[in-house]
């Protein structure tokens, strides 16, 4: 595929951008405001102002953007804004990283590199500053798809003199075949996912890991994260199960209790209903 | 020169449509609107259809289809000016026009289609088509909506193939609903619908219009 | 005069056409059996395509092609006679030429087209379409990490869509890499991937995941 040319979205400041990002970051109509000690303002111009490197991310008390951004996610009601929450979730998961990171129990189970990696600034600036770029640019893709949606294009049925021309028709589908391809069309459209054991770190099945945490919380006892995360050998295993807890926490299964940031984090089932059927469809957002 | 409004330089059929054109942005002249029409619709219109389409006076619009038919069959314009012979013509067939491609031409667009055309269904066709088999009649947008993408063209060669059909048009929506042939029960090799497997839905997740597959 | 045979009185790009003409029948405007095929066509038709249906090597079929464009544009022909701003244009989109109806003139045709406008896609889905434009092919998972959250169900979105597909499937992780289609060219309206705005490089620190950013 071609090489799109280099270089012309200036990312570092939005108001000089090639493009202009969808929305002026300094009047975002965004509801979700950040307020923490060192910073007062719209999510959006927490990002911004990151990108430009004026504000040192280490310096955000990530527990409390992250608690404000779940008490706002809560607020959340309506399709309408779904997207809006997405938006956020991109920018939140980026500083949830080095909040996991921080969650991870130290020691033997993680490597120290892959801390030292994930809690490397830069690297987190980087990927702030390349969200932000495609960002900017499906605002482009947004515009063009609606320009070219009011477009219409020549596409009428074949006159008969020409059909009458067309080889004829060569039919090789079974009746059973048949029914396989109805099967097949009406069956929601799942993703493959063959080959993945050959990954050198094999996905985890949130789902699973849902299924192993409600086993271990549905008895009543409430459990901390580091109990939870037991006998975890993989980080991946230790993240999805820290994902899983988010999706129970969503599904109102399970409640959290850190009396300080970066505290023990204790983990109480809370379900008045449930029924193993709710861990089919969670983690679907994640598509496991 | 390229004029930025759709005036019409050379064709203008006479003086008469210098004046501002109802029912039409302005700038616009009425034979452009009426060629823009012809040129994205599938049936024969009626001179009446487009004269409400376009807001003018049937006369006008009549007069107007004469002038785009002398056009595209490359008569001179009223001044003069020569124009070629298109290759495709306007002709009013079963009380309405519609643009075609010139007689003269076929040879041409006949072996184009020819080669163009695959002798087998593609697994989009067959899908759709299964769609449809078990779920007829339906309308377009019900098939584009359970296969998750655009399928004009797929119904399209359906149609085409013969193996399917316009069941009736729902009076309120306007929506074409379809049905299978025939046809498929022969190439099938069945009686009749009856005879389809049954197929169970793998996964009842309540979608809409999903319980009631057979 | 009304000729008998399909010749460009007033639109022959240059005196060189009067020759017979190899693979079409004899006395057919090149022009005039473009405009014919492009009648009926289906997809955008790449000049090649046309080319090898028309039996004219592909200089010639890409020249006829520039001046049906500027003839359906309403430029004068090379001889200077005035020609009218067709309510239509050929336009080359997605990877080949068709013709469209002129934008100014959508909104006379829209009442007249029932055409089944797709649900918008979300925020998300077109920042995840962004990234595969940009960086195809790419695994899920590498538009995950540039994203920061899971892309699957909006992947499985793009792809019911058809505006991406399967590329290939990495051998050795078994990671399927996606890449865009030309129906995303076409909804995009342009014609290849060259025409997607410039992204810039952002910050070439080299680090990892982030360098090959283009």
């Amino acid at each position: 595929m071609a090489t799109p040319p280099d270089a012309t979205i200036e990312v570092t400041d939005g108001a000089d951008a090639a493009l202009a990002p969808p929305t002026d970051v300094a009047d975002a109509p965004s509801g979700f405001r950040v307020s923490v000690a060192d910073f007062d303002g719209p999510f959006d111009l927490l990002l911004s102002l990151i990108t430009k490197r004026e504000l040192d991310i280490t310096e955000v008390s990530l527990s409390a953007v992250t608690d404000e951004f779940i008490s706002y996610l809560r607020q959340l009601e309506g399709a309408d804004r779904l997207d809006e929450a997405s938006e956020f979730l991109v920018v939140a998961a980026t500083l949830l990283d080095l909040k996991i990171a921080s969650l991870l129990p130290q020691g033997e189970l993680v490597d120290a590199e892959d801390v030292a990696l994930l809690e490397a600034r830069d690297l987190l600036f980087a990927r702030l500053l390349q969200y932000r770029a495609f960002k900017q640019v499906s605002a482009w893709f947004a515009e063009r798809i609606a320009a070219e949606t009011a477009r219409h294009v020549r596409s009428v049925r074949l006159e008969d003199r020409f059909r009458q021309k067309e080889p004829e028709l060569r039919w090789t589908t079974s009746l059973d075949d048949f029914a396989a391809l109805a099967l097949l069309a009406f069956t929601p459209r799942e993703l493959p996912s063959v080959g993945l054991d050959h990954l050198h770190a094999p996905l985890v099945s949130i789902r699973e890991q849902a299924a192993h945490v409600v086993g271990l919380l549905r008895s009543g006892e409430p459990l901390t994260f580091r109990q939870l995360i037991a006998g975890a050998e993989q980080k991946g295993v230790v993240v999805a199960r820290f994902l899983a807890l988010l999706e129970l926490y969503r599904h109102a299964a399970v409640s959290f209790e850190q009396l300080e940031p970066l505290g023990e984090l204790t983990v109480r089932w809370s379900a008045e209903h449930w029924s193993d059927e709710n861990l089919v469809n969670l983690g679907a957002d994640y598509g496991q | 020169m390229a004029s930025e409004t759709l005036t019409d330089t050379a064709a203008a059929p006479d003086g008469t449509d210098t004046t501002p054109e109802r029912g039409l942005p302005d700038g616009v002249e009425l034979a452009r609107a009426l060629e823009a029409i012809l040129m994205v619709v599938d049936e024969p219109q009626s001179v009446v259809g487009l004269a409400s389409a376009v807001g003018r006076p049937v006369k006008e619009v009549r007069a107007s289809i004469a002038e785009l038919v002398a056009d595209y069959d490359g008569e001179p314009a009223a001044d003069g000016t020569p124009r070629p012979r298109r290759g495709f013509e306007l002709r009013e067939v079963g009380g309405g026009w519609r643009i075609y491609v010139r007689s003269e031409l076929d040879a041409v667009v006949r072996d184009f289609v020819h080669t163009q055309t695959p002798a087998k269904l593609s697994q989009a066709a067959l899908e759709t088509l299964a769609v449809i088999a078990y779920k007829q009649p339906i309308s377009r947008g019900a098939v584009a909506s359970i296969r998750a993408v655009n399928v004009d063209s797929v119904v399209r060669t359906l149609l085409g193939r013969g193996l399917i059909t316009e069941a009736y048009t729902d009076s309120e929506t306007g929506a074409i609903h379809y049905e299978t042939t025939e046809l498929l029960l022969t190439q099938l090799g069945i009686n009749s619908l009856d005879e389809l497997p049954p197929i169970s839905p793998l996964l009842d997740d309540g979608r809409d219009g999903f319980d009631d597959v057979r």
